[in-house]
């Protein structure tokens, strides 16, 4: 990964209103997550919140590749792949202070955004916990002849952990079309990743199970967007799991709650120099694609998009206490 | 009806459902050629082919996650676990994913799953693979746990639980599956969460579940050359928990015995009697006992091993206690 | 005496026993530089270096197993995992591992170690984040399980386990941190398997653990100023379960409310409830009744949270129900 | 892993008494898992009863390169590594019959043979459980300054769960003295290991740890301990984990329970060709290092041992019954 982003706009093959998306989405989600920390710091959100902030190349150039049925199962850290596989930022918000509006009615928060018709199959809070579904969602894809690719997104710490181990292993043998995604962002809580994980570089732990992989830079969504582009074809194509490594830095703490002393803010800086959103709003317009009038129009359309999330999740009702006694079970 | 063992009851069950529902299918360790551990799933694979039953490697986390995500995909998975003592390791799986999905999720979307497993001790297997965990399991909201003991039961209750849109733990007993009974051809299905009265008797009511129901039903035979009849009601579910039915037993009986292979402490037979004095104190003459495993590891010596599993003379001894108490 | 935090109880408790023996370490998650989840641990990697303290990666399983294999080793760990809800990952170590060696191994060789985390709810984290899984535990013969609920009990449990030849379970609870109290300095101990009664009361017995016991006495408080008068008896140690102390209290009041945070159905209140039936049956004058957490998949919502986890009013309804029944 | 073993016992630097006592301890082990399941055949034995055959050379050789303090830990198919590390057979017969004079007192059985003060740490019967315990006994090592290596023996059937992952990682960055050692024979129960583990070469798991690692032959019991002893020193100097894969074949089911319909009897035959036992034997004789009476002395010392093994576990007591309330807690 070096220093600069160097994927060019003009030769991704992207046509003007795909990359302007992009753009639109990575500030969304940018916006999402301030007014978000904002709300929490005042105390409208509670329980753990995990922001995405410096992120957001990621869930953006990586949802981009998928087809609209294919599905996205990722970790606690939530929030900009749901806003990028389509949830309402309305029904996020409202999800966040825990309203009957909310994705999820108020009863997952941060950590469980989830909508089946939209292919976003949650938000999954225990670390790792939900590569094995994602195996299993594999599994029926091919049983049920569906060709629908699995996108399962977690952390680097995620990697460390047994479940890591046994869901590469069975996606191999089983030939699955699932796309594995670390997002690498250097830290899992307050823990190096060179502290936690004998290899550092997760592109090699693939090696382990036959399963190509490849390293990204998550800086970049048109590079993280190319190579998902290639995983999931070669997933879609029946030729099984496949694993992507992307470098990217998460800007805030690993939570709200987290006071950061484990890091240097001169790394910290260092990575926000390489914000993937101002780097690719530079690149737009270096390449004449994105006008002064076109960025100030994304930029209002997503504080507009915000402030009506935040009205909405606001003016919302609490879910009913009734709720405590519903859907305990599915009925058959 | 034809008797057949209860093992052949679970292969008959796994058969037809997969017969039945395309979207349902098998997989675990060594289910494929060796056709399980305890052999339930001999044979499927020669009639269904091997995208329906899979083997998978020893690695009980995945298996239980994975049936979770084929759930989610539009699968109906039926994994098996080997033991109960293994399910420890998928029980992250269950209880943290499979047990949440519908609520957390807002009720949009439910997991049909059955996760089978053999529990219970008496084949000599020492302390890690004689548990009867059982207890753990049938504690969390949002899974359903079967235990049946005959082979008819066997059979109606996985096939329910096959049909269930929930997480369903269907766990067997080791020293059941030779056991021989009358089974309904085709398609029985024996609800969910309904207990079973398997004996009449109106001096004092037995409550068991799994292996143990038989080992009370002995007791009852025992006692009834005595002239003592006892009611052996049969949970066969422990999640949802028919209560009903044991408590219009207790109302006519007036007296009750818990039957457990479990350890007592935090185990099923202190639900049961809470449950009778909370809702039918006023019936009970004495009360409520419990015979349930000694609270040891379990060791591997024959000796040692049947002293700590309860048999029909420690449920006779227990009965005997209380009428004592209420002179009968 | 000093008025500390429970957190710093713990801390203390850690610190003391690091200090006294050299082969007390502790490692977890993000236990050095981080503190812990929740700070317990924070600063003693100043004090005592980065051999007595150690972080880990995201890996339960290993933690759990490490620390068994430590403690044969010849070291007494003290490990974190971070939540109960996290200890399902270690379930294995810890009940097939943990609680098996030393009867197993013929009694040659003892575990002396501790796994401290927090468990119960109320901070709105969800479902998977929020559970009481005590009773999974205690449920086990070989493991020892306390839930300290003031910062004296939390720091004279701890230091009592560090000093137990078993393996402990500490499970603490997340609201209880910031709690302060007296707090005796220095060799204060608190035996594990001794409850103790928190609040004198002639009038009914409550019978709580952890946070619940802050919420009967608050019940008692309630209830007091009608001119009824509860007796809280604190379990501590879920296992061993000091039943003496809670029978002394229920021959007394002839009335029991157990409270806990835990689900109902096969929860701790189901054990201590069976066996006040067995052991006073003839003192009760009304049957036992549970206060426990709703049986849900703990919901983010406020106020859904806070409708599932019991409260001081539950607990006054509960004993109205009761007295109603017995016209105190 | 060639045809046939080729280390010659002249270049191993090891004295005859050494290399004879090899045989020796090769042969009783191999008379002891005989004559168990003949007993187990005739009901005296019962529970799972997993034995050794076909794998004496790993045993033997690997237990031969550890000091006498050093630790031993290993799975359920344990007689052959407990005989090794010096359990008397009289008290690992009494074990399997289930007698009060039992390694363990008869509360472990056939999986859990132990012996504290010999340093065999256990049969362990959960498939990889005991990995972690080994990272656990090397920290102790570390932090109590004993320089003491530990030897943590598993299948090919172990490596696929998520503790052999999450242990050999955390062995890797404690830098533990732990000697895992693989016994690849080729099945986990009936699952051919191309069937259960995406990559077939144990040894190239290791990689994901960065771990040193090498694959040896299993029927040569001088290229087991040769590899060992390189393992062990390499742990003992302060170097961490080492890893060794051993490749060998169980010659019998994997229980006594086991119809053995997962393989061809040719493959059976083939192993069967190079039995460790008589691979040895016969080099030792080719070296002139065995004579007729040699051997003839050591049949007769192993008969004798395994025929008063089962004399003594047959005349021995039960288990008392007050052993179900002993020794569930140690006393403080
Ligand atoms: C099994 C489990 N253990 C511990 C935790 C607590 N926890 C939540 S997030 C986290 C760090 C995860 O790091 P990483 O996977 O790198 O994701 P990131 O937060 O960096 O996006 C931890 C330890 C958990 N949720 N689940
Ligand atoms: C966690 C767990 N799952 C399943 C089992 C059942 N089981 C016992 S041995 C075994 C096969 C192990 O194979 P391998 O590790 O290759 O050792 P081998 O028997 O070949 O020596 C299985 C599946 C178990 N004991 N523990
Ligand atoms: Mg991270
Ligand atoms: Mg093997």
């Amino acid at each position: 990964m070096g220093g600069k982003t160097v994927t060019k706009v003009a030769k991704s093959g992207l046509d003007k209103k795909t990359v302007l998306n992009f753009l639109h989405q990575m500030l969304l989600i940018r916006k999402f997550e301030d007014k978000a920390g904002e709300l929490y710091a005042r105390g409208k959100i509670a329980g753990f919140l995990h922001l995405y902030n410096g992120e957001e190349a990621v869930a953006v150039g990586a949802v981009s590749a998928l087809q609209e049925h294919d599905l996205l199962i990722t970790h606690y850290r939530d929030h900009g792949h749901a806003i990028a596989k389509g949830i309402d930022v309305k029904r996020c918000m409202a999800e966040l202070l825990g309203k009957a509006t909310g994705c999820v009615k108020g009863r997952g928060g941060s950590m469980h955004f989830f909508d089946m018709s939209l292919g976003m199959y949650g938000g999954w809070a225990i670390v790792a916990g939900h590569l094995p579904l994602a195996v299993g969602l594999g599994l029926a894809s091919n049983a049920l002849g569906k060709k629908q690719v699995t996108l399962c997104i977690f952390g680097d710490g995620a990697t460390n952990i047994g479940y890591f181990h046994e869901a590469l292993n069975l996606a191999k043998l089983w030939n699955v079309p699932v796309v594995f995604l670390c997002e690498n962002n250097l830290y899992g809580m307050g823990t190096a990743v060179h502290r936690a994980s004998a290899v550092t570089e997760m592109v090699r732990k693939a090696d382990a199970y036959n399963i190509p992989a490849e390293r990204v830079d998550g800086m970049d969504v048109l590079a993280v967007r190319e190579a998902t582009a290639k995983a999931v074809e070669h997933a879609r194509r029946g030729d099984g799991p496949y694993f992507l490594e992307v470098l990217t830095y998460r800007f805030r703490g690993h939570s709200m709650a987290d006071p950061i002393l484990y890091r240097d803010k001169s790394e910290v800086d260092e990575w926000k120099q390489r914000d993937p959103i101002v780097s690719f709003r530079q690149k737009l317009e270096a390449e004449g694609l994105l006008s002064p009038q076109e960025l100030e129009q994304i930029e209002r359309e997503t504080d507009e998009l915000i402030a009506e999330a935040v009205r909405f999740a606001e003016e919302s009702p609490d879910p009913p206490l009734t709720d405590l006694y519903e859907d305990i079970y599915a009925d058959s | 009806m034809p008797m057949i063992t209860y093992r052949e009851a679970l292969n008959q069950a796994l058969r037809e459902e997969m017969a039945r529902d395309e979207r349902v299918v098998v997989f675990g360790e060594d289910v494929v050629a060796y056709g399980g551990a305890y052999g339930v799933t001999s044979g499927l694979v020669q009639d269904f082919g091997d995208k329906r039953i899979m083997d998978t490697p020893i690695a009980e986390g995945v298996i239980g996650g994975a049936a979770v995500g084929a759930a989610m995909g539009g699968l109906r998975p039926v994994a098996e676990l080997m033991t109960i003592n293994f399910a420890l390791l998928a029980s992250d799986a269950l209880i943290n994913h499979a047990a949440k999905v519908h609520h957390m999720f807002g009720g949009q979307m439910s997991v049909p799953l059955v996760i089978r497993m053999v529990g219970g001790g008496g084949a000599q297997l020492a302390s890690t693979h004689s548990q009867s965990l059982e207890a753990m399991f049938a504690h969390v909201p949002g899974l359903k746990v079967v235990t049946p003991a005959t082979p008819a039961d066997a059979k109606g209750l996985l096939k329910s639980a096959i049909r269930d849109d929930n997480p369903v733990l269907c766990i067997e007993h080791a020293l059941l599956y030779r056991v021989r009974g009358e089974v309904p051809e085709g398609d029985f299905l024996v609800p969910l969460g309904k207990a079973e009265v398997k004996r009449e008797g109106k001096d004092i009511t037995f409550v068991a579940y799994s292996r143990m129901t038989l080992v009370a039903l002995e007791a009852a035979d025992r006692l009834s050359q005595e002239g003592i009849e006892a009611e052996v009601v049969d949970l066969r579910s422990l999640r949802p928990l028919d209560m009903e039915t044991v408590l219009a037993s207790v109302r006519k009986t007036n007296r009750a015995v818990t039957v457990e292979e479990a350890w007592r402490t935090y185990g099923i037979g202190a639900e049961v009697a809470s449950r009778i004095q909370e809702e039918a104190f006023d019936y009970l003459d004495a009360p409520i006992q419990r015979v349930a495993g000694v609270e040891v590891p379990m060791p591997y010596a024959k000796n040692l091993e049947q002293a700590a599993i309860p048999d029909a003379r420690r449920v006779v001894e227990a009965v005997k206690k209380l009428l004592v108490r209420t002179n009968v």
